[in-house]
């Protein structure tokens, strides 16, 4: 292991003593371990602060260097991911990334994960995620325009997994219905793999006029500091330590004082007096009190702006009485917001919030000393440097060592599962029954997916659309993260994600344009952890290379464990990207009887890693196909190349479930009118293979059969194998796949009633409320 | 066509109806819940959303507005009152009509496409359809689930107050084009004098082709065509 | 003056659907609880409130769920004294 | 064995964040009752039961509240007889 120093500017300037605060406990050994800080880590605080911390300001440090706060693993490492273009505008540091979309517009972007609260209370957990990410969205002067939700579930035969996944999605729904902003795509997978540690992450898009971008810093001393919106109380205070510890069997009864409320109505209050307070000019930052609350609010703004803050925890508007000022400092009370205002212009941002029907308090003010300093009643009761406070968290570069169990699982032979007993179209239908293909109609229809009347490709197919007003253009987003193939192979299973991300943004008519991204793993002090980190970001950067789209911002959650068993690693990839022309959009859904059925992209029977294996073996063995980073380049240059002429009625990516999920979606769209399909694959592979192999780099096209001819000189131009593989049959006709050896045939009806009512027949039978 | 869009607090398809009052040629105004001023509009739209969060029953709060004294005495003056979605739930709150909208039977918010008839071709809101035709709209609510006691259900059939009801695809009436448990599949009502109209469905949302449905447009451009015939 | 804690109990009218009344009564049958008939669900709401005497707090309590708190189309409501707060100011 | 009617109230935990109570606390005050304070909103329920007891009617209603009607980390909950309901079957 090796440490790096960070920040210590301050370090040798001793900070005024502060005398310990009446009825605050003394800071020993256990204390200091009770606040997940080391010994080291708290030699390093007495040595920035040339003396012992107060409980105070041992709260505060423990705050700002938690996993959550201070990126004390990851943070190297993520350096490497590329974060520059000449289209980002806001790279990583800031509470979302933005990047220039062309005619004037800018588009803010972000993905943050609430996986700990929402494991403990889900509707409250996944709705306070979607809250936090608002904010981060709107307090950089942008309007939310859609939302984006990736989760990931034990199997569903478990009651309490359904118990979780019920709560998370209407969790999820009521947020964003409430406040308005539509719901445009997401991911979801169920894997044994996630027992006990959901993952929930959300991200959002707002957009703005380049000029209406807000930095979040504070500057100019005496600004005064005001908190705004939502009183604080004691709900969620150390949520930040807590995001970065493993889950117990007990933690359900140790984490209840920690669950945050969320209120949408009073977020939607705070939305739109951000955005009123931003244009009226009478503030110079803004920044969501999220995870360490005022803590670290204030310290990143005074941070950024190279200056200090000092606060009064009596002026702080509270929610219940006796808080002391550690717990106003940490609380996690939602739907609050810290806005340093131009001095003398504290009315006019009173009188905003009091249209919005918000509160308003100074609680302090900008300094030119670079000190975080917190007074209750006048009394100083925390005096710390500001920088060394947010810079200063020291930084490990761990050891990674592959665990054998994973190598051998990659390893194994896979060869006897190629050839089955029994019937391949039984198998068909069963994995388009398998909740990890089958329709997310039960998820979205709890979203409101047409507020705004912005929405042009709803979720359901590759990638969601919302249009610009105003503009010719659209921006497209999708998220995606195949868990078991970064657990098989990380590096390879990254190159995946990202590569996956680009292929559905393309799909829908879209150039894939930035990246945010969600890194979820296990304990990072575990070396067959934090080798599946070091191996998912490099896998990352070299994707995003390839891909030329930059990392603007992201977000690590560590230490998603259950008795010291961890989640797949998951790192989700969030891409936006955009679409020039609306006439560009284009979905996963064929349109006409006898259009062309293109296949882009070569088959091959790569088993590793499947929905077809954990569905018919129960299995998640084998080493993931391979990507080739330029060969999947080229194959999305070819389909937008197509899509820019104006040939293409549909296209469809291939991922889970192979091809033959990927012509059942395109044919049953929808559901209103399921299309039969008339295709024959001639590859010399065992039908398995052809059918079921996640093979990547492949993209189903449909278009006039007049076309076919210039969509396989397309494919010709950027070396993409490309052949016509079939036609676009009757409406309600059958699902008909003859391969070199085998014969599929699955009325299309049959196959709607497996792909949409699989996941309603789980979750609409009684009793699954209840833990 | 001037046409007050009312925002309430925690209203978030304001601006949509707004844009869609504008793209037939309409001249819309957000009017905040607290300025009572509805004096020169030809018409008072109250738009869908949350007020108030729905907290306590969806409209309940937002009925008691200043501007509710407003739109209540627009209305009883014969002036064109339309709500939709929460707006709906607010002129029921009012009184303006009857029953109320309670939780969706299948106690979840529901966001889908849906299709209506069209019940009532003879209001001000709905000349520009023909009698029995059958739009495609978005739903998007949790609770619109349309209830009122034995005797006003009667009244509201038997003077035809029925503006919109939920139907199949082919316009039949079945259990299952209702997508929240609704009296009869009701999706939207007028009041006796034919001036107030509520509906459950954005037709504020089905006005372009991008959005997947051009079949709200009726609506918007009905009311222009009444309220306004020299434009028309 | 004192402060007196009121509860409120706001009932879905008899004869009314309760799809969330059913729903429950759904899922307790089917985790084994037989004999559980009838299954209703309404809202309660706990408020301190000023003023001179028990019955004068249901008095002002009972204006309020006319006005506000109860939907008389759907709903029935109670009121009554579960305590003296803490004397307020 | 008889039928009886169980209340049970559900109350979000002290401490929480109640938004509901909040916002209908916000409109009780801008209507003018200004002596109303910490507004809480939680369920009620009625169900009948068949017990041989109101005590065993309680004891199995409190455990239908730990498992399914109540969420043990944000709710508390309140369980009373209120009246033996027409004797069923
Ligand atoms: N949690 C979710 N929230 C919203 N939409 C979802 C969610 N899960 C899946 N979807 C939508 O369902 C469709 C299919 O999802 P998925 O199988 O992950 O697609 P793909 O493999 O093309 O990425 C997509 O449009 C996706 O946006
Ligand atoms: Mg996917």
């Amino acid at each position: 292991m090796s440490t790096t120093e960070g920040t210590l500017h301050a370090g040798a300037i001793a900070v005024p003593p502060v005398p310990p605060r009446d009825g605050d406990p003394e800071v020993t050994a256990e204390l200091v371990a009770d606040h997940g800080l080391s010994g080291e880590e708290y030699e390093r605080i007495r040595r920035i602060m040339g003396r012992a911390p107060t409980f105070t300001e041992l709260g505060v440090f423990s705050a700002m260097w938690s996993e959550h706060c201070g990126y004390k693993n990851s943070r190297r490492l993520l350096r490497l991911l590329p974060t520059e273009a000449p289209w980002v505008i806001q790279g990583p540091g800031e509470n979302a990334g933005v990047i220039d979309i062309g005619d004037g517009y800018a588009l803010a972007f972000k993905i943050e994960s609430h996986n700990h609260p929402s494991a403990v209370e889900p509707y409250q957990g996944a709705a306070t995620g979607v809250g936090g990410i608002l904010r981060d969205i709107f307090t950089m002067g942008a309007r939310p325009i859609a939302v984006l939700d990736s989760l990931r579930f034990g199997d569903l035969d478990s009651g309490r997994v359904r118990y979780l996944f019920a709560g998370v999605v209407s969790g999820v729904g009521d947020y964003g219905n409430c406040v308005g902003i539509p719901n445009i795509g997401g991911e979801v997978a169920f894997d044994r793999g996630y027992e006990g540690n959901p993952i929930v992450n959300a991200m959002c898009l707002g957009l703005m006029k380049r000029e209406e971008l807000i930095t979040a810093s504070a500057s100019g001393a005496g600004s005064p500091l005001m908190a705004v919106g939502a009183r604080t109380g004691r709900d969620g205070i150390h949520g930040a330590t807590f995001a970065s510890e493993e889950l117990s069997e007990d933690s359900d009864e140790a984490s209840r004082p920690q669950v945050q409320v969320g209120d949408p109505f009073t977020e939607k209050l705070l939305l739109e007096a951000s955005l009123e307070l931003i244009a009226s000019g009478a503030i110079t930052g803004i920044q969501d009190m999220g995870a360490a609350g005022i803590t670290s609010s204030a310290s990143e703004m005074a941070g950024r702006g190279g200056s200090g803050v000092e606060i009064d925890t009596a002026r702080v508007p509270v929610r219940e009485p006796g808080m002391t000022p550690y717990e106003i400092l940490l609380s996690e009370s939602q739907e609050r917001m810290l806005v340093v205002a131009e001095k003398g212009k504290e009315d006019e941002v009173r009188r905003i919030l009091e249209k919005w029907e918000l509160e308003a308090a100074v609680i302090g003010h900008v300094t030119e000393d670079g000190r975080f300093r917190v007074l209750e009643h006048g009394v100083v009761v925390a005096d710390i440097p500001a920088l060394p406070l947010t810079q200063g968290c020291p930084t490990y570069e761990r050891e990674g060592v592959e665990s054998e169990h994973v190598r051998s699982l990659r390893e194994k032979d896979l060869a006897e599962h190629l050839s089955p007993e029994g019937d391949l179209g039984d198998r068909f239908l069963r994995l388009l029954g398998s909740p990890n293909i089958a329709s997310k109609r039960w998820i979205y229809g709890q979203y409101d997916t047409t507020v705004r009347s912005s929405t042009a490709v709803r979720p359901g197919g590759d990638a969601g659309v919302v249009r610009i007003r105003g503009t010719r253009r659209a921006v497209a987003a999708t998220t995606d993260c195949n868990g078991r193939f970064v657990y098989l192979e990380p590096r390879r299973g990254a190159h995946i994600a990202v590569a996956e991300a680009a292929r559905n943004l393309v799909c829908a008519g879209a150039l894939p344009t930035a990246i945010t991204n969600n890194l979820n793993f296990g304990n990072p002090l575990k070396p067959h952890i934090y080798y599946q980190f070091r191996e998912a970001v490099l896998g990352m950067a070299e994707a995003c290379q390839a891909f030329e789209t930059p990392v603007t911002g992201g977000n690590v959650s560590f230490y998603n464990e259950t008795d010291g068993r961890a989640i797949y690693p998951t790192p989700v990839i969030g891409m936006v990207g955009v679409v020039e022309d609306i006439d560009h959009i284009t979905s996963h859904a064929f349109r006409n009887e006898g259009d062309a059925i293109v296949l882009l992209g070569a088959n091959d029977a790569e088993m590793g890693g499947s929905e077809y294996l954990y569905v018919t073996a129960g299995l998640v063995a084998g080493r993931p196909p391979s990507v080739d980073l330029m060969a999947e380049r080229s194959l999305q240059q070819a389909v937008l190349g197509m899509i820019h002429e104006g040939l293409l009625r549909s296209a469809h990516d291939c991922s889970d479930g192979g091809l033959a999920a990927t012509l059942a979606e395109a044919a049953l769209g929808d559901g209103e009118s399921p299309w039969g399909i008339e295709v024959a694959l001639d590859d010399d592979l065992p039908p398995v293979g052809v059918l079921f192999a996640e093979t990547q780099g492949r993209i189903v096209v449909s278009c006039d059969p007049d076309h076919a001819g210039a969509v396989l000189r397309i494919a010709e131009i950027h070396e993409v194998p490309a052949r016509v593989i079939g036609t676009v049959g009757r409406p309600g006709g059958d699902l008909n796949l003859r391969l070199t050896r085998g014969f599929v045939s699955v009325p299309a009806a049959r196959a709607a009633e497996a792909y949409f009512q699989a996941i309603p027949s789980i979750m609409d039978a009684p009793a699954t409320a209840g833990a | 066509m001037r046409v007050a869009v009312v925002t309430f607090p925690g209203s978030n398809c304001d601006y949509d109806l707004y844009k869609a009052v504008q793209l037939v040629g309409g001249e819309p105004t957000f009017v905040w819940h607290r300025d009572r001023q509805l004096a020169g509009y030809d018409a008072v739209m109250l738009p869908g959303g949350f007020s108030y969060g729905d907290y306590l029953r969806a409209g309940a709060i937002a009925r008691m507005s200043p501007i509710m004294d407003d739109v209540v005495a627009f209305a009883h003056r014969g002036g064109p009152v339309l709500g939709i979605c929460n707006g709906f739930q607010i002129l029921c709150e009012a009184g303006l009509l009857p029953g109320a909208l309670v939780r969706n039977a299948s106690l979840r918010f529901e966001s889908k496409d849906v299709h209506i008839r069209v019940e009532r071709a003879d209001t001000l809101f709905t000349s520009d359809y023909d009698h029995g035709r059958v739009l495609r709209i978005p739903i998007a609510h949790g609770e619109g689930n349309y209830e009122a006691g034995e005797a006003t259900l009667e009244q509201l059939e038997g003077d035809g107050r029925v503006a919109f009801r939920y139907v199949s695809a082919d316009g039949e009436v079945t259990e299952a084009a209702n997508p929240n448990g609704s009296w009869h599949n009701i999706a939207g009502i007028v009041n006796d004098r034919g001036n107030v109209l509520g509906m459950m469905p954005h037709p504020e949302r089905a006005t372009e082709a991008i959005l997947g449905s051009t079949d709200g447009l009726g609506l918007f451009t009905s009311m222009l065509r009444s309220l306004a015939p020299a434009a028309a | 003056m004192s402060s007196h804690r009121i509860e409120i109990r706001v009932k879905p009218r008899p004869g009314l659907l309760n799809p969330e009344g059913k729903a429950i009564h759904h899922a307790l049958v089917s985790l084994g609880w037989t004999g559980v008939e009838d299954v209703r669900v309404g809202k309660v709401m706990y408020l301190d409130l000023d003023a001179p005497s028990p019955e004068a707090a249901v008095e002002a309590v009972e204006a309020m769920c006319r006005k506000l708190l109860a939907n008389p189309v759907t709903e029935d409501y109670e009121v009554s004294v579960v305590g003296e707060a803490e004397v307020v100011g």
